[in-house]
């Protein structure tokens, strides 16, 4: 089954429940992952790229299940992430921190220059330490495109970035399905930036999944609006 | 400035310094004052040590792994030599080989343990291993031809093994070494430009970036322990021959502890760096002592030195000197523009 | 074969490991050092005992002047070097003070040579038997010093950094220095209480140590050794297991000295035991993903 | 009075503050804001004693507070909260609290620190664990309590809503009002806009670190074209 | 460098004054000739401190300087520092075998790094009359010949002590467990015990490392031992009569060490416990009444050391390598002809050289192994000083067989010509 499906998957830290029980499956496209703080969406993003061990439960991405993979081998079947605190390599290159994802990945180096390309980073052979806020964010894209992706993690990529830099960012994450065919999953908490780049989305709070669908039914939902956006129903246009 | 131009900028780098080196091994023998005796022995082992050295700045400058432990693999090394020259025969450059081999196998057993935790525990682990080793040298002596395992011959009227064929004099023998070291420095460099050395400075910063990458973490660890010990077994062996013995008193854990001081004084984040840090560590101490600076005041310098290259010049004595050159290059270089 | 003097021996030396151990968690603990020095500082404490009764001060006078000047040494070090340690990572902390250590070891070198020399605390010459028969052993009040001393000062310290405003203080600085700073802890008062606190424990350390094995700069310096691996099964932050730690490597290792088969080994016990530590108690690892900072 | 004045701020050597001015009345709420890299957050480092070359005039008051340390800063009223969610990660979040309340007389502090947890309740479940595995947000939430709980008379606060979940941010805001209105005055980055307009009542723009705007939130909040002219504004 | 050498020796006391002294030719005139260049190599650093020898040995240079020099010319000293590491010995002893105007070594105090020295010396013909040796290749080589009896010779003379006095019946030995040299030792008494049917109730070796002497003295206790020999550095030796007096486990057996606990600060270091305590001594004892030798090293030491200089065997022997060096060179009737080539056949053939701060004549000769130096004397403590207990005997030593033997057929304890 192409996609990403999560099957009752749980995570304990101690006596908390990051993640109850949650089932849901993505197909393609852009899909986002939303809910206050602390609901389990950085936890999902470690479940599947091996950081957390989930207790039960299991995930597939293409029919193949994640979880038994080590992490590092994730990334060769294609599972690529970004992080709530960019990790660009500051001893490297641009260049070398695609580089490095796409040679262990077994990719081709051509497809470093693509990637590169792609989100537009200039002087490339910049060391990561004298890059930007916004170009360490292309970056740490670049790293997720390059090679055969098939499924993208972004957790929080537009967070501290100013609006035409955010417009900026939604382009790339909106073509990323088109230009390599992966399936991306976006954590974020700016509503417009879900909202613009996302088909469906899924909405946790306190480790459960409380509504999947269409984001524009999801954002709806009296539950999500009271549980995540803080607003009551005739308060939406302040949004 | 495009990818490419990087690499060769980088290789540039390189071949200024094999350059250098070359020159270097070609003329100091010849040096009157340096070129006969004390001089020329004190360089030679200088020289070994730099193997060390760049051993330990590898660790430290890419990967973040303090190795207290370097000397003592020196040791192991050593000891190795000896031990399979007077059980083979074999020529030297297979034993050398042999030995780096050996040392690799010890040095990651050793320390993979230590791994599991913080950066701390390895550099106190690996303190406590250079003791250890100490007490194990110490207990077994160094091979000198005798019979059993630890092929030791207690009368004392123990052979020495020869220098290798082709450095059969003190100069010859500097030639060899330096030759050696070359090769070796050369073969780490091409390491850390390529893809292990990128794949380090990702897990230098951070497990979670390298693993997301696709890096097996550690099995990368694992790999720059084995490469760095390796390179450091060469060294022991360079300095079994050199004298043809060697006796447990040279592998103190108190020199390790000065290795890695003069590591960082000399700066571990680049290979030059490594060959300051081999002549700090013996050349210096031998320099102040002519000069009349008691032994133990040496200590007191380089400890010292340390704690203010580690506080204030973190790239040590190299990156200053790279400052300067870049710095040098720039303003040539706008001259060149200018005219 | 009586192996009560052994037991007493080993929790003797056993219980000075279990205090420097602890001086140094409270240090790392505060200032993120892990101070390599602390062997060190106690060593030079020693010397200047062994110096000062040697020229006619009474030995309860030089032992408290060498406290001070443990503590004395270590706050100096903290004063001049802790502003730029406070700006470099853990690792680079703990480097330079092994390269302090380095310094300090030199020049103890200098100052005194290799001459025969003993550190004798009156305390040591009042003693007592325990058990009866063939299992007895001497007991001095040395002795009963470095146990009651250790236990006490791990109460103290546990307590301290618990309750205290200036515990929790050390605490905050140990975790961010910065941040603490920014909340308006006074660091360079926090640190330096640390750095004074600590060389006292490690001035006494030394002092009871050298009395009780061997007054000599390298050995008191490597003592640090197993102090450290002690530091290592209280996994850098439990007060508690440094001070149990510090006492089980110091039983092993004397029990293992008594068999004459293994006494060889007996410097490797620290490294065995907190090998043993590190690999038992690290099977379920979760990948901190830290922040990076220039 | 937090009066900022000609300030400039160098950092790796290049100076990227260019003589800022800046002024928080008690009470009062200004928005400081500009595009990514413009210089916000170094003049908040500049402010907090964290920058260590500085050119200008901070003060509180009368009382210059340029070139003083973090923690003299504080003691001077101004507490800050950093960017990126920043807190003691191995210290439990009732430490975290307790760390920044002791500068309130001891028998004002577990007082101090209850009032910070009613404000943020979800924190109230995890005040024993160690603040390092709260999620990014939560941390977030504890990094503001700290700045507050020791009741400072100026509270610069370096991108508030940053990973916040839109409920709590709509939660924050009539808190921050509140906090104001007990005569705290507010130096606010924040990332939204929309949120800076609804609190401040003066809002100072940033552009490549020098002012290109200063004006009145509401008058912005009729013309919100002016801010991004102001955003792209270089000296030129 | 050290502070807290306490107890100077009693000064000039005897015949000789600093005054009149009368070093080498003892006229009085300073030498200005071209130089000689000798050299030493010593442990001066690195936790071992051996460098009062050629230190010594430097005083008396000086002051043979002051008096003619050798006929004429001044001897030029040089000191290198091998900070206990034997690589670093080889390097000095490379550099001074390099340096074709060094003519000899003298005086040196090495911890480490006979075997290594000497192969450099070899190649190059360079001979040294070496002021203390330690480990067994300092006794077991061609270009090295040591004034001082060794470790070996020591421990074995404090057994015959015992063994002459009865109380050796049964004898315990504590060392350290270091290659080349305290094995070397334990197998001398070894071999000896078993030669002569002494009961060994123990003969053990101990980590260098060790702090924890509890092992070493319940064995000691439970062995019924009559008499015991520490062969330990004197900083060990006091640390395990500090651990055995905290036991109170000293019990009957007669305590003694080796030569190297034979320091002037030893017996006031362990107490008045340990009042007793037995030490053998490789030369005369340094705070012995009178003797030629004796006075002449006091008065040099008092004219031309530092102030805080050791009086201490060390400094006895470099003074005597000293010694006879300069009297083996002023028998060079031409000192224009002095190199190393005349100055190694003159070292090499030196016999008989008697002196007050020996026991028996010493000798060089070609050889494999050098150890003219095999009679020694016992010491005691009192009331924290050491005071004689027994003269010159020469010691016993299976090893020495084929030296003494080598003695006797070449006639090399008579003056030559
Ligand atoms: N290492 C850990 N140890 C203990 N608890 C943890 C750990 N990591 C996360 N948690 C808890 O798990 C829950 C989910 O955290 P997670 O980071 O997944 O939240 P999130 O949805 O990403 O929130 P945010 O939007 O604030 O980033 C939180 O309550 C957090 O405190
Ligand atoms: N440590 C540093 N060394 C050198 N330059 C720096 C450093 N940190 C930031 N800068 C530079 O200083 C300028 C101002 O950065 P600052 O962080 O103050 O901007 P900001 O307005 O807060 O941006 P953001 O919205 O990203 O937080 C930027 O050009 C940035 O690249
Ligand atoms: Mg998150
Ligand atoms: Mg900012």
């Amino acid at each position: 089954m192409a996609g990403l499906t999560l099957s009752n998957v749980t995570v304990r830290y101690g006596g908390v429940r990051s993640l109850d029980d949650v089932s849901m499956a993505f197909e393609r496209g852009v899909c986002g992952l939303i809910g206050p703080n602390g609901a389990g969406k950085t936890t999902t993003f470690n479940v599947l790229s091996g950081f957390t061990v989930a207790a039960t439960g299991s995930a597939e991405l293409d029919g193949m299940d994640l979880l038994r993979v080590a992490p590092h081998r994730r990334a060769r079947l294609g599972l690529r992430r970004s992080f709530q605190q960019e990790q660009v390599i500051r001893a490297l290159s641009a260049y070398d921190n695609v580089r490095l994802v796409a040679e262990h990945t077994r990719s081709a180096l051509t497809s470093v220059g693509r990637a590169l390309d792609y989100v537009g980073l200039a002087r490339a052979e910049r060391l990561g330490s004298e890059l930007t806020l916004l170009e360490r964010r292309l970056v740490e894209i670049a790293r997720c495109i390059v090679g055969q992706p098939r499924l993208v993690l972004l957790d929080e990529p537009a967070a501290g970035l100013d609006p035409t830099e955010s417009e900026r960012l939604l382009k790339l994450i909106t073509g990323i399905p088109d230009e390599v065919g992966a399936l991306v999953l976006l954590v974020d908490h700016d509503m417009d930036l879900v909202r613009a780049a996302c088909g469906t989305v899924a909405v946790l709070d306190f480790g459960k999944l409380i509504a999947f669908g269409s984001t524009h039914e999801v954002l709806a939902s009296a539950q999500v609006r009271r549980a995540y956006l803080g607003v009551e129903d005739d308060e939406e246009s302040a949004c | 400035m495009s990818p490419q131009s990087v690499a060769s900028n980088r290789t540039r780098g390189l071949i200024t310094g094999v350059a250098l080196a070359v020159l270097a091994v070609v003329l100091v023998p010849s040096l009157p004052g340096i070129g006969a005796g004390l001089g020329l022995r004190t360089l030679t082992v200088a020289v070994i040590y730099s193997l060390a050295a760049a051993s330990a700045g590898v660790l430290y400058g890419r990967l973040g792994l303090v190795s207290i432990m370097q000397v003592g693999l020196v040791a192991v090394g050593g000891w190795t030599t000896l031990r399979l020259h007077y059980a083979t025969g074999l020529p030297f450059e297979v034993v050398l080989l042999l030995a780096a081999l050996v040392t690799a196998v010890v040095g990651t057993v050793v320390s993979l343990p230590a791994l599991r935790l913080s950066g701390l525990s390895l550099a106190i682990t690996t303190l406590m291993i250079a003791g250890a080793l100490e007490v194990i040298v110490r207990y077994t002596g160094f091979p000198n031809g005798g019979p059993g395992f630890v092929g030791r011959d207690a009368t004392g009227s123990g052979s020495t093994m020869p220098r290798p064929s082709l450095g059969q004099d003190d100069q010859t023998y500097f030639r060899y070494v330096a030759v050696v070291v070359i090769v070796v420095l050369v073969l780490l460099w091409w390491l850390l430009a390529s893809r292990p050395g990128r794949a380090w400075a990702a897990i230098r910063q951070g497990d979670a970036g390298a693993m997301a990458s696709g890096i097996n973490t550690t099995a990368y660890r694992v790999l720059a322990l084995a490469v760095t010990s390796a390179v450091t077994g060469v060294a022991g062996a360079l300095l079994a021959a050199n004298s043809g013995v060697l006796d447990p008193v040279s592998f103190k854990a108190q020199q390790s502890v000065l290795l890695f001081a003069t590591v960082l004084i000399a700066g571990a984040f680049s290979l030059a760096g490594a060959v300051i840090g081999g002549l700090f560590f013996y050349w210096v101490p031998q320099l102040l002592n002519t000069w009349g600076v008691d032994g133990n005041l040496v200590f007191v310098i380089l400890g010292l030195g340390t704690v203010q290259a580690i506080t204030t010049a973190p790239h040590g004595i190299a990156g200053q000197l790279e400052n300067l050159s870049s710095a040098l290059r720039s303003r040539t270089g706008r001259r060149v523009e200018e005219s | 074969m009586n192996l009560l003097p052994f037991v007493v021996a080993g929790l003797v030396i056993g219980s000075v490991y279990a205090l420097s151990g602890v001086g140094v968690l409270v240090l790392y603990r505060t200032t993120g050092v892990l101070n390599f020095a602390h062997g060190a500082i106690g060593g030079l404490a020693a010397m200047l005992a062994w110096q000062f009764i040697e020229n006619g001060l009474p030995a309860s006078a030089a032992i408290a002047l060498c406290v001070t000047i443990g503590a004395a040494v270590s706050l100096v070090f903290g004063v001049v070097a802790g502003p730029y340690l406070g700006r470099i990572d853990e690792l680079r902390k703990a480097v330079a003070t092994l390269g302090f250590s380095l310094a300090l070891l030199g020049l103890m070198l200098y100052l005194w040579n290799d001459k025969a020399r003993r550190l004798l605390l009156p305390t040591s010459l009042t003693g007592f038997s325990v058990g009866n028969g063939e299992a007895h052993a001497r007991v001095n009040l040395t002795q009963l010093i470095c146990l009651t001393l250790a236990i006490v000062v791990v109460t103290g310290a546990a307590l301290a950094l618990r309750y205290t405003a200036i515990g929790t203080a050390m605490r905050a600085l140990a975790s961010d220095r910065e941040l603490a700073a920014v909340l308006g802890t006074s660091v360079r008062l926090v640190e330096n209480a640390a750095w004074a606190v600590s060389g006292a424990i490690a001035g006494i350390s030394g002092v009871l140590v050298a009395d009780q094995t061997r007054l000599e700069p390298a050995f008191l310096t490597f003592l640090v050794i197993p102090e450290l691996a002690a530091v290592v099964v209280g996994r850098f932050r439990s007060l508690g297991m440094t001070m149990v730690a510090g006492l089980v490597i110091g039983l092993v290792q004397s029990l293992v000295s008594s068999q004459p088969s293994i006494t060889a080994f007996s410097t490797a016990v620290p490294f065995v035991i907190a090998t043993v530590v590190i690999l038992a108690g690290t099977r379920r690892r979760t990948v901190t993903i830290g922040v990076v900072r220039a | 009075m937090l009066t900022i004045h000609d300030l400039k701020v160098k950092r790796g050597g290049r100076e990227v503050v260019h003589g800022v001015h800046l002024e928080v009345g008690p009470g009062e709420v200004v928005a400081l804001l500009g595009a990514n890299g413009a210089g916000k957050s170094s003049v908040v480092l500049a402010i907090a004693g964290l920058a260590r070359e500085t050119s200008g005039q901070v003060a509180v008051g009368t009382k210059s507070i340029r070139g003083l340390r973090p923690n003299q800063v504080r003691r001077a009223g101004v507490a800050t909260m950093q960017e990126g969610h920043r807190v003691l990660t191995d210290m439990s979040v009732a430490d975290n609290l307790r760390v920044a309340s002791l500068l309130l007389p001891r028998s004002e502090r577990s007082a101090a620190v209850d009032a910070m947890l009613d404000l943020f309740p979800e924190m109230h479940k995890f005040a024993d664990r160690p603040a390092g595995s709260l999620s990014g947000g939560q941390q977030q939430m504890l990094a503001l309590a700290t700045a507050m709980v020791a009741r400072p008379d100026f509270l610069v606060i370096d991108e508030m809503s940053l990973g916040l979940a839109p409920v709590v941010v709509a939660r924050l805001v009539p808190a921050l009002r509140d906090v104001a209105a007990r005569g705290v005055g507010i130096l606010l980055i924040e990332q939204f806009t929309r949120v800076a307009l609804e609190l401040a009542a003066r809002v100072t723009v940033l552009a490549q670190g020098v002012v290109t705007l200063q004006s009145r939130a509401a008058e912005l909040r009729e013309h919100p074209d002016r801010l991004s002219v102001a955003y792209n504004l270089t000296e030129a | 460098g050290s502070a807290a050498d306490s107890d100077a020796i009693p000064g000039a006391s005897g015949t000789q004054s600093a005054a009149d002294l009368k070093c080498g030719l003892g006229n009085g005139n300073k030498a200005t000739g071209a130089p000689i260049k000798v050299a030493a190599i010593a442990t001066e650093s690195g936790g071992v401190d051996f460098s009062s020898s050629p230190k010594s040995a430097k005083a008396y240079f000086d002051c043979v300087n002051d008096n003619g020099g050798i006929n004429g010319r001044p001897i030029q000293y040089a000191i290198g520092d091998d900070a206990l590491d034997p690589t670093k010995t080889a390097q000095l002893a490379a550099g001074y075998a390099a340096d074709t105007s060094v003519v000899a070594m003298v005086g040196d105090a090495t911890f480490v790094g006979c075997q290594q020295a000497n192969s450099e010396y070899k190649k190059a013909n360079l001979y040294s009359i070496t002021g203390v040796g330690v480990p067994q290749a300092c006794f077991q080589s061609s270009n090295i010949a040591p004034v001082n009896a060794g470790p070996r010779t020591s421990a074995l003379a404090t057994l015959q002590y015992f063994e002459r006095k009865g109380e050796a019946s049964k004898f315990f030995a504590a060392g350290l467990k270091t290659v080349g040299n305290g094995d070397w030792v334990s197998a001398g008494i070894n071999a000896y015990a078993a030669e002569k049917g002494i009961e060994l109730v123990g003969n053990v070796l101990s980590d260098p490392a060790e702090s924890n002497w509890l092992p070493l003295i319940s064995q000691i206790a439970s062995s019924k031992a009559t008499s015991l020999v520490i062969a330990d550095p004197a900083p060990i030796a006091a640390s395990i009569l500090q651990a055995a007096e905290q036991q109170d486990a000293k019990g009957e057996i007669r305590w003694a060490c080796t030569a190297s606990c034979y320091d002037a600060q030893f017996g006031q270091q362990i107490g008045s416990y340990w009042n007793g305590f037995i030490a053998n001594s490789e030369l005369q004892l340094v705070n012995a009444a009178d003797g030629k030798d004796l006075n002449q090293w006091r008065a040099v030491m008092a004219k031309y050391a530092a102030k805080g200089a050791p009086r201490d065997t060390f400094s006895q022997a470099g003074y005597l390598a000293g010694k006879i060096f300069v009297d083996t060179l002023l028998k060079i009737s031409d000192p224009s002809t002095i190199n190393r080539e005349t100055v190694s056949k003159a070292l090499v053939g030196i016999t008989g050289y008697a002196s007050d701060l020996l026991c028996a004549p010493w000798y060089y000769g070609e050889a494999d192994e050098h150890h003219a130096n095999h009679a020694t004397r016992m010491a005691q403590v009192k009331d924290g000083k050491w005071v004689s207990l027994e003269d010159c005997q020469d010691v016993d030593d299976p090893e020495t067989d084929n030296i003494k033997a080598a003695e006797q057929s070449q006639g090399l304890l008579k003056p030559s010509a």
